[in-house]
């Protein structure tokens, strides 16, 4: 699946809730099923400090295209990022770069990308945008 | 001078505002407080009708606002019962002040090896300009350490005083426990000792009765926002030998007498410290702040604080789940907490939806954080205008909560 | 962008009041400025709906404050043309802007014997900093010189210059004088000798194009409330290398990403140099203020100046007793000037018992003054909302006040 | 005659002018009607610095009275400080300390005294007295 085709898998399963209460509720499951990632990859080089709360982004790449795992300490946090990286991972670094997220807005969690939310999630996107485009320069070098 | 509730919060427009289509409750006063309409008419009012620079102004607007802006000073001196109306130094909030003091002290008092106390539940606006005056003067900064309750340990105060002694300060209230701290006894102890005492009063100028006379404080400092008053302006008092004292801060017009290349005379108090155009409707609309406060009674204000307090307590130690932190026998109407297993992130994020503002995180104590070992807390803290029965919407809410998290 | 005097002149309510009677006339523009009504409506907007402290906060008000605050930003960046938002660090006013670049750079770049430039025409705000700076680090401060007209000499400043020079500090425009000075060449000589220069902009952002870029300055100062903004708010604009390169300047909260009691580490900019609670209403204001006169337009804006100014000098030159102090040849709306043997303060005076607003003394500049031989002077000086008219009546107050002292 | 009746006198004198321009005008004529005090007086130990105009202010002792010269150089500040003098000058320092000085606010000069005003007469009032205060410590003392 393409990346807005994922996201609009998402906006669709997301359709269903009428309040923020299941939303955020689903978010909480997403959270909690999300595989848990290798305790040596939360490390301070891939810690992400987004002042209330803390994400660690990995990243790696294989058959041309970027893997990313991650984790936050904070439950909404994470069952954000577990949405970022279904959409993101496993695309070629050139999507990824490209990719316009608008699936957070149409599914009502915009407001969680706010700087001012301080938890880490924009500094994550761009991290995975930076990740991206070192793959890329990498490529081109071959 | 009767708390009326219900009149009170009439005087609050954003309480009639709607957040996610609810009435908001807003218990993040100790980061910001709500305006009264009084207060915002008088801003208003001046930048409709009179606004002018004050001072030396030789028309009729100028010394409208200049008389008006000194009554604004006299108002807080009354307010604080301090002995002159020149030992109120306008500035632009409880940062600048401990700023102002910080440098101009360490300036002049401030030697290799000398030392400086603070405490451990200190706020950065508390902590880190000493930490800039000790390493720019080579002196060490030494921390009063608290209990599991959120106590000062005043024994251990006691210990850290030496012969190298040259300043305490404290806050008066701590904003992320809420304790009331012992602000007259550590100042006696401090002056037994001959050493002048700093009170960050940021959070104690809405809560308590501040007479500095009685406390016998050197300075005491707070912002306007945080006591009903708009934003930028903020109130250093300092006692007259210390202020005639210390070296000016900032340089510029006002805060002179005479400017030569070759000689400057600094102007007298309260003028000295007020470099450049100071917030002066900022200033005007702090007066009218406090007048209101004064109104309605500091005693009031207190008992009004302390049912809150209680009642908080109370209802949030219901709930097996939660962790309070500082439970000072004496405290404000600040509560922190943390609902165990849940990130406080999580949860300030699902009160906003349930329209409660809350803050989380650390609350500029780092130091405090790291005392328990832990990121950040959620934190309620109480205003004029909050209610019990906001209190049992935030209990509701948590519980809400804390079901979303366990099936 | 066309320039409508009598919708600008409605945009301001204050000049519907009455003193003594009559409409106001305000001619102390270079003191502060007076507001219009879509400043006055968005801070009443921000107490009445959304106050909430700025930054870190989880609920809905503080996020839709931290937006605005941050537009403002975004505006102020976009007027002056600066390359990043982190470059416009919010201060309390110009002299809290110099104050922090005087501090912070002297604290890190400035030694024993080294040299800081200013002008004979500066504001004590662009003097004292500087004072207290050298006399710190035990440095020099030498002076540009202006001759009769007011005008900068620059074969004196090349002269100044050596290998000791460590920074250069003038005026975009003359508070006093009225004269704009030739800033570009200014900054160009200095970073041929890499220098870098620090603009007081106090009076040059409400009356010229201020594009940082192309003026290639280091430093930008200037004020809220002389711009149509509020009080209690400014600007520092700096080039991010020097923001970076200097160290912090107050301690607090906001400014740091950690503290302990063994290290604190700072923020980013624009961060790093805004320690506790800014006065974000103010600059919420500031950004309003800015885009009023955006949409006017500046080079219109400078056309109604120079109209004004020439009008002013044409008037007030038909009357031989008045002495103009500052005649350069680039020069914007404040005039400055004498009526022969009647002192600056009776003429202040009796202006405003016939309304008319203007300011008397040594405006700050007392060095200015002392070049003259004066004491001071009256200073008409101009903003947006005046007229050719008001200045007729100006005109005609002057013409009844030498009669009266004539008879 | 009193302080008091003195100060009616004035009083009474401005009643007859109906504009501001005329007052001021007549205030003018005050100072320029004043004896020119010495120039020896006119020393800095005299002086009065208002910011924006100057103020000297001398006094003497004599027949238990006490006798003020002043000058400004400012004109309205001059005619004030003449009034002031007419009021208070060739009494006793009790009489000094204890007036009331009504007649400012009745004429419709009060503004004159603002301390915005920086014209130094706050200063001068508060200096005459000083000196009525000071010569009265010296009178108990004999
Ligand atoms: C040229 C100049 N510099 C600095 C200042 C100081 O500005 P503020 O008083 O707003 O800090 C002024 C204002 O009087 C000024 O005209
Ligand atoms: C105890 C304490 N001290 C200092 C401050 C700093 O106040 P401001 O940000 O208004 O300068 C605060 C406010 O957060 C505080 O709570």
């Amino acid at each position: 699946m393409t990346i807005n085709e994922i996201q609009d898998q998402i906006i669709e399963e997301f359709s269903i809730f009428d309040d923020w209460m299941d939303k955020y509720s689903y978010v909480i499951d997403l959270a909690n099923d999300m595989p848990i990632i290798d305790i040596n990859k939360k490390n301070e080089k891939n810690l992400i400090n987004g002042c209330q709360s803390k994400v660690w982004l990995d990243a790696k790449f294989k058959d041309n295209k970027v893997i990313f795992a991650a984790d936050s300490d904070a439950i909404i946090t994470k069952g954000i990022i577990s949405l970022l990286i279904r959409v993101l991972s496993n695309h070629s670094p050139e999507e990824i770069i490209n990719a316009n997220l608008y699936f957070l807005d149409k599914i009502g969690l915009r407001e969680n990308l706010s700087p001012n939310r301080s938890n880490g999630l924009n500094a994550m996107i761009k991290q995975m945008k930076m990740y991206a485009i070192a793959y890329n320069q990498k490529l081109k070098q071959l | 001078m009767n708390f009326n509730i219900n009149k009170i919060r009439q005087d609050f427009p954003i309480l009639r505002q709607k957040v996610y289509n609810k009435s908001l409750i807003y218990f993040d006063n100790g980061a910001t407080s709500q305006k009264p309409q009084q207060v915002i008419d008088v801003l208003n009012d001046y930048y409709l009708k009179h606004n002018s620079n004050i001072h030396r102004g030789v028309h009729f607007l100028s010394e409208k606002t200049t008389q008006a802006y000194e009554t604004a000073r006299k108002t807080i001196k009354n307010f604080i019962n301090a002995d002159n109306d020149y030992e109120i130094i306008f500035t632009a909030g409880t940062t600048a002040s401990i700023n102002l003091v910080a440098y101009s002290f360490a300036e002049k008092f401030l030697f290799e090896d000398d030392e400086i106390i603070i405490s451990e539940m200190e706020h950065h606006s508390n902590i880190v300009p000493w930490q800039i005056a000790c390493e720019r003067k080579k002196a060490k900064l030494k921390i009063i350490p608290f209990n599991n309750n959120g106590e000062l340990i005043l024994d251990e105060y006691k210990k850290l005083i030496t012969q190298k002694t040259k300043l305490i300060a404290v806050n008066h209230i701590s904003n992320s426990l809420g304790t009331i701290n012992p602000i007259k006894e550590i100042i006696k102890i401090a002056h037994s000792n001959n050493i002048p005492v700093l009170i960050d009063g940021a959070q104690g100028i809405q809560h308590q009765k501040v007479d500095v006379k009685d406390l016998d404080c050197d300075f005491y400092c707070f912002s306007g926002h945080k006591v009903y008053g708009p934003t930028g302006i903020g109130v250093l008092y300092g006692k007259q030998k210390w202020l005639d004292a210390l070296p000016p801060y900032q340089g510029g017009g006002d805060m002179i007498k005479s400017v030569s290349f070759e000689k400057t005379v600094y102007n007298d108090l309260p003028f000295k410290f007020e470099a450049g155009t100071t917030n002066y409707i900022g200033a005007i609309g702090l007066g009218q702040a406090i007048k209101y406060i004064d109104n309605i009674g500091i005693d009031e204000i207190i008992k009004h604080d302390k049912k809150l307090i209680d009642y908080a307590h109370k209802k949030l130690l219901e709930i097996p789940e939660i962790t309070i932190y500082g439970q000072a026998e004496k405290k404000s109407s600040i509560i922190s907490f943390l609902i165990n297993g849940i990130h406080h992130f999580d949860t300030g994020m699902l009160l906003d939806k349930m329209d409660i503002a809350v803050r989380t995180g650390t609350h500029c104590t780092m130091p405090l954080m790291k005392h328990y070992g832990i990121e950040g807390t959620v934190r309620a803290s109480f205003g004029i205008y909050n209610t019990c029965d906001e209190i049992d919407i935030l209990y509701n809410a948590i519980n809400k909560i804390i079901k979303m998290f366990k099936k």
